[in-house]
């Protein structure tokens, strides 16, 4: 069993942001992510009580270390200062790091 | 006195009680709530009934007569709109970004006040013409659309601006920032009208109009029976929320507290009389004037967010859910109502018309 | 004789039926399943139907006399609980913690035994007091209070014993621990008291109370016509969890077991007796004396596992839905409607008293 | 002619409506969603409304005649499957997989399309024999399992012919890989029979028998009256899938959807002719005929992913739910409808059945 | 892009435990979180089906390594013994370390 | 505190195969995991709309390092050519090395 090491890029973020970085993944070739709703607390507050527009949500992708900057660096760019945003990356192993 | 004692009896009806209850559950930290499938399928369930019953309704009376009534009222939601954000900005002294998503906000129209509202008239034995459904519908984007191309006219300009004094290195960037920007309106314009609240209203008013009052039977205990019901259950999600925010009025300020519960009057009483005016009967100008008098709460954020992100949600959903909507189902629809009745009683349709446009 | 026969022809209601079906849909483990969503409506929904039940009916007859069995009603309760304490701590043999949680699991009230008691009376064609819906409300947190106060004495008074042969640097650390301890209790009653199905249940009494049958007229088919069918619905899953534990009735004991159903039955015989010694009507006494054989199976868990987190929830939840809540449904309910229809004909409430009071 | 006319105004009634505009909203991307828990809880609804019906009517009307028409249904669902894979195999030139998961798939029944037939069958006020729910039940899993079973001993026996080619080393694996596909069936084996479907439907039939028209009362509001408003909204549900999925059609192809249309119509006809033959009322030949037509797509999935995995979803789900779904709602309903009318006014059955005979 | 070496904690636990372990968090001046609802087996047993109070929550924490020994502490010390819990450590990267 | 090395698996899967999952995990003597629908996108297309069927699960696994490459194998040979699958291994401490 040979893991190659990847990158995992996670965005925890309002569920109304999802929409734009799936579209920045786009824009930089990136069509695999997960995503799935989440509650949460942080800098603006608690969310997940209420609508669900105020729920939280987590894309997560795994994707070539090359590609992480660009992609972290647009995210922070046009997200980070009207949106309850964070983001973190990990490491990972995967078996076919062709399909990332 | 009549006016308090209709505010009395609408205030104990399930409807209202029910609302008021959320908010106290919501106030002493209970853990109830409605499950989030729930609470996100009766708005969809509400429009669709609403929808069934205009559709039916225009097929029973016709719909020619519709077309001044929803020029009017878009001319009105326009004209509201570019007030709301002259009163917030210049009085109120906000931001760019959220004068114009409290102006559209309050522009916008609501679905939950419209289904209270026509629970209201059913209760008071009053009908209203279905065709208000179809201007709920084209109104629904109206007020954002026009908040959205504003805004980013603004922001464009700004931009401009800025692009003249750099150098030449910088202006693609800025090129690219406008056709950002266009996109921009582009995408949100899509998103307003294909949103789900308009969709499944024009399809069910749609759909009624085709069914008509006998294809409706075998679905009539679904879609009209259980009506106030569901709406009950739905007001209690709504006031467990609203009921949650009440800490954040206090970032609301006292200037949008007041904007919160004087416009929509205002709006709301315009909107009566215009539409006596224009010969609705009193149902009718009753549901125009509530059209008016409306904040969007539910689809506010979802069309906002995306089209004036700098804008502040806890101003406009607070405002609109936590101020304006309980003040307008417990005082604006019964004054609406007390107007409306007047209005219609003797006083002459002509002299009524040259009082508005006098007042405005 | 008679009460078989009641047995049978309540064994063969849709209520019971989908029950059990529900059982054995889990038993062949089916991946049938009632969405979380709809099965944490429905609990919501059946408090807020016998909520606004109870508080029309108390405005129909009026709620001065429902002050002595509301009383009667804690203090039996109160008594149950600790008599269910004694039986399971020196008879059962368990321990200190299990025993309290089963004791006020007991001595706790459960709303879906409540639900199944109205629709079984509804279908004997027999009312019931209102005012029994505001007893349910009162007696819903009481025995877990109860339990959880007399456990933080236990605790306390060991810690307390631990502290005097401890050396000083360690009684820092057991002074906090009992500040812990207060804490939680008024944490856990704070919760209790704003449980969503106390919160629910006493706003609908309220609601229902002011509104009347009038007010209510917009929202019966919702809250009272489509009740049974709800329950039936809710049965099914209640039937279907009940089946993923019965593998677990192996765990619960043969002690345990037998306390489950004799218990329910013995407090419900003297629930019944009491009630109609206080003159309740035949459905009354029923129903008070099924509030005090029901177990509580979901309000149980919720506070138990924070305010006694050391008792075992495979104990108490299993014996309270898989043992205890079929028996009381399909055999307690039919023998208590029997008891009271015996008790309410011929015989004397007084004689009764004093064979109640002999009986203790 | 008339038939058109039928089609017309079949096309006219808001389950159509609304099935075409759920199509609608998918196409315009509209964010419009039924939410999962209301969409997983309507299937469930559906069939035990069905089942109760169903079982209702046989302990009014006896089921002795019951036998025949079952049997019958078995045999042709069979007959069915076989000769899709032969069609499907052969001219088609699918894979063996994707052979034996469109067989099945056609072969299958769906409930959906039970459901609209039953709505459709009110609303031209015709009843059919409430045994056809049972038939129903028991041809659920039939299909799969014929197809199952045949793709294990297709792929047994290709495994078989590998092995003799091996060296002693691998076929131990090999053997592995053969017990593997025998537990595989036996475990979908008994997936299918305790699938939410069947067991929700058998389960109501039976409760419906016993609890009969008087036991059904209380719960006939929830479980009749709301029946079709119910399919409403989950036809909405469908639509919008269907909508998502047209995309998909393209891959498709024009041979299996030339099959998608032409094979349900053939299967349809076939069984309303055999359905009358066998003494059928015309409601019952209709529905036993559209269950011939029906292909499952909510089941299969479910059943195909595991037994048959290397078989495509998008080509067995797409075309049942995006082609054969809404062309059997909207035409064949109609047409077997015409059909059994006319067969079952003054045409001999036996003459029918010997075209039936010959016709095959 | 710079990323800074902080931790994650997450705790797979009952869903009645969840407050517990929020409140610990706020006793150590943690107020950032994100939380999802989770199936789970484990040796307490299947956990998800049945009532929604018997399904298992996941309470994940982005803080600085600095934090982390006394709230670990904490958690085990008052939760093990009595609930059904399973608590990891992983190590991933962040843009603004400033907000944990 | 003391975290010891075991690894985390991770498996991003249509639904309809997670009772395959595992079965594998029970077959290798695992019986705990964690999991939880998502949605996502990747070769097979964009998931999570449409019928529940049609939705993605996660299937979370902590476990020893010696374990891990068996496992991995099974499921990669079992699933990987008919099913919508993602698989990843990543590095977490852990307290109780014993329950794993
Ligand atoms: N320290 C943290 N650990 C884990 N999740 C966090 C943390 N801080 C914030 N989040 C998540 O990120 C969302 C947005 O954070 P914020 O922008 O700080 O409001 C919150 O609602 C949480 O779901
Ligand atoms: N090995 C494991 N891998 C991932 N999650 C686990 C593992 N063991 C337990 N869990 C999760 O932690 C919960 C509590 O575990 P336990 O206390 O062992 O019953 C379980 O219900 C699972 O959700
Ligand atoms: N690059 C990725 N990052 C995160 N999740 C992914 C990625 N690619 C695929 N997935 C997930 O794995 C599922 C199956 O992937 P696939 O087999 O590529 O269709 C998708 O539906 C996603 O939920
Ligand atoms: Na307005
Ligand atoms: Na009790
Ligand atoms: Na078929």
């Amino acid at each position: 069993m040979k893991l190659y090491n990847v990158k995992m890029l996670t965005i925890t973020c309002e569920i109304l942001a999802q929409e734009n970085i799936i579209e920045i993944l786009k824009k930089h070739d990136i069509t695999g992510y997960t995503t799935y709703e989440v509650d949460g607390n942080g800098e603006r507050g608690l969310r997940g009580q209420g609508f669900k527009n105020e729920k939280n949500v987590k894309v997560e992708v795994i994707m070539r270390e090359e590609k992480l900057p660009d992609v972290v660096e647009e995210i922070s760019r046009t997200l980070f200062a009207n949106f309850a945003i964070v983001l973190y990356v990990s490491d990972v192993g995967v078996l076919r790091p062709e399909k990332f | 006195m009549e006016i308090l004692e209709l505010i009395q009896s609408n205030l104990l009806t399930p409807i209202i009680l029910f609302f008021l209850f959320g908010i106290i559950a919501a106030r002493i930290k209970s853990d109830l709530k409605i499950p989030e499938a729930i609470s996100e399928f009766l708005p969809i369930y509400l429009l669709a009934a609403i929808g069934l019953h205009g559709g039916i309704e225009m097929r029973n009376t016709g719909f020619e007569n519709m077309l001044i009534p929803m020029l009017v009222a878009i001319g009105l939601s326009l004209l509201f709109t570019l007030n709301h954000y002259q009163i917030l900005r210049r009085l109120g002294k906000f931001n760019l970004f959220d004068s114009y998503a409290l102006a559209s906000t309050y522009g916008a129209v609501g679905a939950v006040h419209f289904s209270v509202g026509l629970s209201f008239l059913k209760n008071q034995g009053v009908t209203s013409e279905g065709y208000i459904a179809a201007i709920l519908a084209v109104l629904e984007p109206l007020a954002f659309i026009l908040a959205i191309f504003m805004t980013n006219m603004a922001v464009s300009k700004q931009i401009k601006a800025k692009k003249q004094s750099f150098t030449d290195a910088d202006s693609t960037e800025i090129d690219i920032g406008l056709n950002q920007t266009k996109t921009k309106i582009s995408k949100v314009l899509h998103e307003s009208i294909t949103g789900k609240a308009i969709v499944i209203l024009l399809g069910s008013i749609v759909i009624g109009y085709i069914i008509g009052e006998e294809g409706f039977e075998s679905i009539k205990i679904v879609f009209d029976d259980m009506f106030t019901g569901a709406i009950v259950i739905f007001m209690i999600e709504m006031g467990i929320i609203a009921g949650q925010r009440l800490d954040d009025i206090k970032k609301v300020g006292i200037f949008l507290t007041a904007f919160a519960i004087i416009m929509p009057l205002f709006n709301g009483t315009i909107g009566t009389l215009v539409a006596t005016a224009l010969g609705l009967s009193v149902g009718g100008a009753v549901m125009f004037g509530l059209l008016m008098a409306s904040a969007s709460f539910i689809a506010a954020p979802a069309v906002l967010r995306h089209a004036i992100p700098q804008a502040k949600p806890s101003l406009y959903i607070t405002s609109a859910l936590g101020i304006t909507f309980p003040f307008n189902i417990i005082v604006t629809l019964p004054i609406l109502f007390t107007i409306s009745t007047f209005v219609h009683n003797g006083e002459g349709t002509i002299d009524l018309f040259n009082f508005i446009t006098k007042g405005f």
